[in-house]
């Protein structure tokens, strides 16, 4: 039986080979078509969309799984809570988000339509649901839709509705649902660097630097805390002073020229401390390139082990659980840098428009929106709230003061003094390819080196 | 010439003992072979002379010099080994010329004295060709002047005949007993053949379970074996147990079949249990009442008759006793004819029990 | 044995017979080709067919064209990239053929504990790659435990001081993995050729009077090179492709060929999906024109030694 | 005279030739050290809860913390569901069993015929078949993963077994080949001499006969495809993971001293070493390096 069925399955891809890539019109399945039209139009009782969940049994959700916390609390707190509904959850743990994007794209080319991908639903932000969305591959505008909906400010008046209706500044068109919050931040272990010893900025950093060279590194982007990072060192050395406002304009608004202009001391920044972060000035005879590693595990890693002091990455409460859970050290403290600004956004859940069990995946973005469930996230890894917290009632809010971890070292007011918003997802790409060609390879000039970079994007 | 010298020589393995102290000395320019069954120990002994295995004890000794400590490479011996081993990824002049290139010898020197040893094997021809296109007579002698041309002190050959045909082993025996007499280099060969042991040695010993149980030439060990296992192994099928009676200058065996007369025992003692030994071309056979005369005159009946090679073989009963006889004679005998035998008393060679 | 037998009544089998012995040799083969051809050469076709242009499936199709490779190989930091690939991949097995020759010569003596030898120096070439990285980062980074021994001792006094064997261009760390793994690998295959051969002409070289290097050199390598050039051909192929170890404990940019593959394919920018086709199909091309320089080169040499 | 006097004396000497020199036992204590020692830090670790620089030993261990924690740690984590490494366990064998058995399947054919029969193009396909050992895995793997989503074989069982196939059958057919060599035609032909018909034969001679060679092969391909990691990376798509692939995500960052990156890559060596026992017990040294050229 094996071998028939293989002998089949070969010849079925030794005449995809021969014929070259398939292309057909996207042909949804009918059912799933008709429910995603009801859906949205908001013509199904919650009831009926249960019911619709609970046939089809399942739900496969796409997320970063490199994390052991929440990979537990997805399998003990969501994992039954969907079985309530009658629904399976089948998680894939990526290493890298854009994967799940790249199956919708490849599903998508190959004539998978409605109801035909593989994916219901992926924890996604920035750039991947600008891909997403700028191909037209969302599920639809499904956030405002469900029962929980009503914990998120969804209204474009209110400034409140922001973090919920841009996501890294494009707006999200309800088409993505908030399920968590994150914060750049810094931890160092005072063991090895007193808490007055820690640069506090980035002129404060280079300083510090060249006094320890090796002692600090940044993730590689293009992996979103690099990209982070590097964003940071921008708005910090944008010369408006504005910081972070110029960011937010789409690519093509702020054009190839301004963004050459207002990027390029920060760019220099970063080419200036490349000696002196870990691994760089020369030590390896390959002209020194620094380590920069692949994830945020190889960071917590190098800070772990003691080759750097201080290790840059999301995840508010992330000192707090990583003491908790043995990887840091007790002496392990969260410190506010830089100073000019540390990005908080808020991540979410997203549909693909061909997900197979589209109402189990509204059923999942609904579970995953629950006040219950959003304080226990909190709570036990330390994940910052998606849902807007003063939609919640008084005990529930109290609740969240009682279980939130602690922020090691600093305050909420410090820390809210300083918080600033993500980069327009259409220059990620632009900030990414920036670096890889300027900082990384060092291919061209600065300004050669932008203009490819938008020309790529 | 070197004279070898195995001095109380000793192989222990791990659980069992493959050479048990033996002694035994190679003149220099003769021809000793080694005799014994598969799994006797002549081929370790021979390996410890090569220093390819350490003896446990004992000693192994060149013109009374001991090699014992002495590595292979430098004890200048040459070995034919059973299966030749020639270097298949050498031509036959590489490898004839291999001892020479190790030693450093000069490119040309190399080149006359391959073609020397060649004419003596009669290869001259196939010096470009590799192993595995020589037939098995040419291996060998490939391997036999491999060996040579180094002017070994000692040459051993472990079963160098084995591996060929009847005819080509006639041949190459011939052969080996021609080069070894002409170069004289002192040679330990090793067989289980008696026949190539009887043709080619100067000197045969026997062995048995590590021991050296009969060292001698090959007149001795053939006609007058000093056990039981060495006369079967000598192929003398004729054993006669009885009681022996030792006066002056003979003694008769009491067998079965009546008194015997023996040469030789004067070394015996008198009321021994004893074997006599007969080799059954040396047993006369006549009609009855015919022209034999003298004591050992048995009468009996032929039991069976093999013809083979020119000669033929009877099995007699006679009085108890069953007697294999050759006979080279144009006579025959049909079987169930009445028959006499006698054998010599010279002939009759007994040894203890 | 029926095609000798046309007698009238089995013509029509000997018929089918034959029929079927033409057939016998494809029919039998077929399934391997298929699935080889397929598979490997199907993907390897696409792969070509991408890095010239021709992928409807991210919307291009500018097919022929040479820009992928042009861009590739002026590419900055790219041909440092196929340096350090050579490097990664020849430095082991040349180093690793050594270190298994002799260790297989080891194994051939009488020792105590040689059983346990056996057994235990062949685990590398059972578990994945990975698992050599991971003790290499555990053992070898700057805050390994020898890094700490080290620091314990009084030795360093940072992780700065401790030389730099993983996450760097000179590829100690990877150049350990692969030995680690591969020693093994070629042992067993030098060791069962040996003991193929037996002994008993090194002997006879000895007793030719062949000292212990003489022989090894004129009698016994030659004998074992057939089995030491398919170990080799295996080892450099593998290291010469192989991802994840580079991967991980690599210097970063720039990577060696198969990790700038990926890096290329990974990328936002689709388009740079056809040049790591491109990569891709140069390491495949490059791999091959090495491995069968290397085995005409063998062929020549024992040719001109005169052995078929 | 003083050697005839050396003569008499009997001495217990080792054979030299033989025996291992003082190096010899340096260099092959050293390889046991190599191989076996990096594990013990290794196993550590999997036991530490808090290991930072520059503890020699963990400053807290695993058992120590494990009543106080809120979320399983190292090995309670390892052997929980929520790792997957038991399902990843699991999935390695399933598909290195069905791969073997394919594998066989599609091989013992064509190494029948390498073997005995003559025919125009045969160093052709030999040839053919050993090119998957040289191009590297990546080529394919990129080359095929687009065609694989757009079949939906990304991301199933059967798209990780039919990549697999690719570096297991070129070592199959060689190992399989070396069998049908020193297999003699001359049992199959007694065989049909005595009346059995060609089936008959396959089953009740031929096959016994290659059995513990197509057993030295199995093993071989259940080996291969338990220790692939990219193409299953690539195809698997993190839907379907093995160990390889499970261990990669632990420690493509640079794992550290992680105790749950330790015990994973503690537990991906399991089945190699019970298959280093396997081969051990059954397989000679020969037959198991037939298919690496030896």
């Amino acid at each position: 039986m094996t071998t028939i069925r293989s002998t089949l399955t070969l010849l079925l891809i030794a005449i995809a080979m021969i014929v070259g890539h398939v292309h057909a019109q996207p042909q949804g399945d009918p059912d799933a078509e008709a429910f995603r039209s009801a859906f949205l139009a908001g013509d199904l009782s919650w009831d009926a969309v249960l019911e619709r969940a609970a046939a089809e049994g399942e739900v496969v959700w796409a997320h970063w799984g490199g994390s052991e916390t929440l990979n537990t609390w997805i399998d003990t707190v969501v994992r039954p809570a969907l079985a309530e509904y009658g629904v399976t959850l089948r998680t894939s743990r990526l290493t890298n988000t854009r994967d799940a994007v790249d199956l919708v794209l490849a599903e998508a080319a190959a004539g998978r339509g409605v109801g035909q991908g593989s994916i219901d639903a992926i924890w996604i932000n920035g750039e991947n649901f600008f891909t997403l969305s700028s191909q037209g591959l969302n599920f639809g505008s499904f956030a405002d839709l469900v029962p929980n909906s009503q914990y998120f400010h969804f209204d474009t008046s209110n400034p409140a509705s922001g973090p919920n209706l841009f996501d890294f500044g494009y707006p999200t068109n309800r088409e993505e649902i908030p399920w968590s919050g994150d914060q750049y931040m810094c931890a160092i272990d005072t063991a090895r660097l007193e808490r007055s010893e820690a640069p506090a900025d980035f002129a404060e950093l280079e300083a510090w630097l060249r006094e320890n060279p090796g002692r600090f590194t940044y993730v590689r982007p293009p992996q979103y805390n690099g990209n982070t990072f590097v964003q940071t060192v921008l708005y910090a050395h944008n010369p408006d002073g504005d910081g972070y406002v110029s960011f937010q304009n789409a690519a093509d608004a702020l054009g190839v020229d301004e963004f050459i202009r207002i990027t390029q001391p920060g760019y220099e920044y970063l080419q200036r401390i490349e000696p002196f972060l870990l691994g760089g000035g020369g030590s390896d005879g390959m002209r020194g390139s620094p380590i920069y590693p692949e994830d945020q595990n190889g960071l917590e890693a190098l800070f772990v082990n003691g080759e750097i002091d201080m290790a840059c990455q999301f995840g508010m409460y992330n000192t707090a659980v990583s003491i908790e859970t043995g990887r840091f050290a007790e002496t392990a403290e969260n410190v506010i840098f830089p100073a000019q600004g540390m990005i908080k956004n808020k991540n979410f859940i997203g549909v693909p428009i061909n997900a197979p069990n589209p109402a189990a995946a509204m059923v999942l973005a609904n579970v995953l929106a629950s006040p219950e469930n959003q304080i226990s996230k909190l709570g036990t890894i330390g994940y910052v709230l998606g849902i807007d917290a003063d939609l919640l009632t008084a005990e529930q809010q109290a609740e969240i003061d009682a279980v939130a971890p602690s922020l090691v070292g600093i305050t909420y007011d410090e820390l809210g003094a300083v918080t600033v918003p993500d980069t327009n997802a259409s220059l990620v790409d632009v900030i990414e390819g920036t670096w890889t060609a300027f900082i990384e390879r060092r291919s061209g000039s600065f300004e050669d080196s932008v203009r490819a970079a938008f020309a790529d994007r | 010439m070197t004279e070898l010298r195995l001095a109380a020589l000793v192989k222990e393995f791990d659980d069992f003992t493959a050479v048990d102290h033996i002694d035994l000395t190679v003149a220099p320019g003769s021809l000793v072979a080694l005799l014994g069954p598969s799994g006797c120990g002549k081929t370790t002994t021979l390996r410890m002379v090569a220093g390819l295995e350490h003896p446990t004890a004992g000693d192994v000794l060149f013109d009374g010099e001991s090699v014992v400590g002495v590595p292979t490479e430098r004890r200048n011996i040459g070995m034919v080994f059973q299966r030749y081993v020639l270097f298949p990824h050498m031509n036959v002049a590489k490898n004839v010329s291999f001892g020479l290139r190790m030693r450093r010898v000069s490119a040309t020197e190399i080149e006359r004295k391959v073609a020397e040893v060649l004419e003596v094997v009669q290869l001259q021809d196939l010096a470009r060709r590799f192993p595995s296109q020589l037939s098995g007579g040419q291996q060998q002698r490939v391997a036999i002047a491999r060996t040579v041309i180094t002017d070994p002190r000692v040459l051993l050959m472990d079963e160098p005949l084995s591996n060929l045909d009847a005819k080509l082993r006639e041949e190459m025996r011939a052969f080996i007993t021609r080069l070894q007499r002409q170069l004289g280099i002192t040679t330990l060969f090793v067989t289980h053949d008696q026949v190539e042991a009887i043709e080619l040695a100067d000197r045969i010993g026997v062995m048995f379970d590590g021991r050296l149980v009969q060292f001698g030439t090959p007149e001795e060990i053939f006609n007058r074996p000093r056990t039981k296992r060495v006369a079967d192994f000598m192929g003398t099928n004729n054993l006669i147990p009885g009681r022996l009676d030792v006066q002056r200058d003979a003694s008769t065996l009491v067998s079965v079949a009546g008194p015997l007369q023996c040469a030789s025992g004067a070394h015996h003692v008198s009321g021994e249990d004893a074997i006599a030994t007969v080799r059954p071309e040396h047993i006369d056979i006549g009609t009855p009442n015919g022209p034999l005369q003298g004591p050992n005159r048995f009468t009996g009946r032929i039991d069976d008759a093999v013809y083979y090679g020119g000669t033929l073989t009877y099995r007699v009963v006679a009085d108890g006793l069953s007697l294999q006889v050759r006979d080279r004679s144009t006579r025959r005998f049909a079987v169930g004819e009445e028959v006499t035998v006698h054998i010599d008393p010279s002939h009759l060679w007994v040894f203890p029990e | 044995m029926l095609a000798t037998k046309p007698t009238a009544p089995r013509s029509g089998r000997s018929r089918r017979a034959s029929w079927l012995q033409r057939l016998y040799v494809p029919l039998m083969l077929t399934p391997v080709l298929l699935t080889i051809g397929v598979l490997f050469f199907g993907a390897l076709i696409v792969a070509l067919l991408q890095s010239f242009g021709h992928a409807p499936i991210y919307g291009i199709e500018e097919f022929p064209t040479l820009r992928h490779y042009r861009n590739l190989f002026t590419l900055p930091g790219f041909w440092s990239s196929v340096g350090l690939t050579f490097y990664y991949a020849l430095v082991p097995t040349v180093v690793g053929t050594i270190l298994s020759i002799y260790l297989a010569l080891m194994l051939r003596r009488r020792f105590r504990g040689k059983g346990l030898v056996q057994f235990v120096y062949k685990l590398p070439l059972m578990i994945p790659y990975l698992v050599g990285v991971a003790l290499t980062i555990v053992l070898f980074g700057n805050g390994g435990i020898i890094a700490r021994g080290m620091f314990a001792l009084g030795v360093i006094e940072s992780t700065r001081d401790f030389p730099r064997l993983i996450y760097s261009h000179a590829g100690w760390g990877i150049m350990i993995v692969y030995l680690w793994k591969q020693i093994p690998f070629t042992t067993l295959i030098v060791y069962s050729v040996l003991m193929g051969l037996g002994r008993e002409s090194e002997e006879a070289a000895a007793t030719l009077g062949a000292h212990r290097w003489q022989t090894f050199w004129h009698v016994t390598l030659p004998q074992i090179m057939p089995g030491i050039v398919s170990a080799t051909v295996i080892v450099f192929a593998f290291n010469f492709g192989s991802f994840e170890v580079p991967f991980i404990l690599g210097g970063g940019f720039p990577n060696t060929l198969p990790v700038e593959a990926w890096r290329a394919f990974e990328d936002a920018d689709y388009s740079n999906r056809l040049r790591a086709m491109a990569i891709v199909m140069f390491i495949g091309v490059l791999s091959g024109a090495v491995l069968f320089t290397y085995l005409a080169a063998y062929r020549r040499f024992e040719r001109l030694r005169g052995r078929q | 005279m003083i050697a005839r006097r050396r003569a008499g004396t009997t001495e217990i000497r080792r054979d030299d030739r033989d025996r291992l020199g003082p190096f010899g036992r340096f260099y092959v204590t050293f390889v046991v050290v190599a191989v076996v020692g990096p594990f013990i830090p290794l196993l550590i670790a999997s036991f530490a809860f808090r290991w930072n620089w520059p503890d020699l030993l963990p400053s807290r261990w695993w058992w120590e913390a494990r009543e106080t924690a809120r979320l399983p740690l190292g090995w309670d984590y390892v052997f929980s569901p929520v790792s997957r490494v038991l399902e990843s366990a699991g999935n390695t064998v399933l598909i290195a069993l069905l791969v073997t058995l394919l594998c066989t399947l599609i091989s013992l054919p064509a190494a029948r015929v390498l073997a005995r029969e003559r025919f125009r193009g045969k160093s052709f396909v030999e040839f053919f078949l050993l090119t998957p050992l040289i191009v590297p895995e990546i080529a394919v793997g990129l080359g095929i993963l687009v065609t694989f989503i757009q079949l939906g074989l990304a991301g199933t069982f059967t798209g990780i077994i039919l990549v697999h196939l690719i570096p297991t059958i070129p070592y199959m057919v060689r190992v399989l080949t070396s069998v049908f060599q020193g297999l003699s035609r001359d049992y199959e032909e007694q065989a049909r001499v005595l009346g059995a018909g060609p089936l008959r034969t396959m089953w009740h001679v031929t096959l016994p006969m290659i059995m513990p060679g197509v057993i030295a092969g199995g093993l071989f391909a259940f080996l291969i495809s338990s220790n692939i990691f990219l193409l299953t990376f690539f195809i698997g798509r993190g839907r379907i993971e093995t160990l390889p692939t499970l261990l990669f995500s632990r420690v493509s960052g640079g794992g550290a001293l992680d105790a749950v990156a330790a015990g994973v890559a503690l537990i991906v060596c399991i089945p190699g070493i019970i298959m280093l026992v396997l081969t051990e017990r059954f397989i000679k040294e020969e037959v198991f390096a037939k298919g690496f050229g030896g």
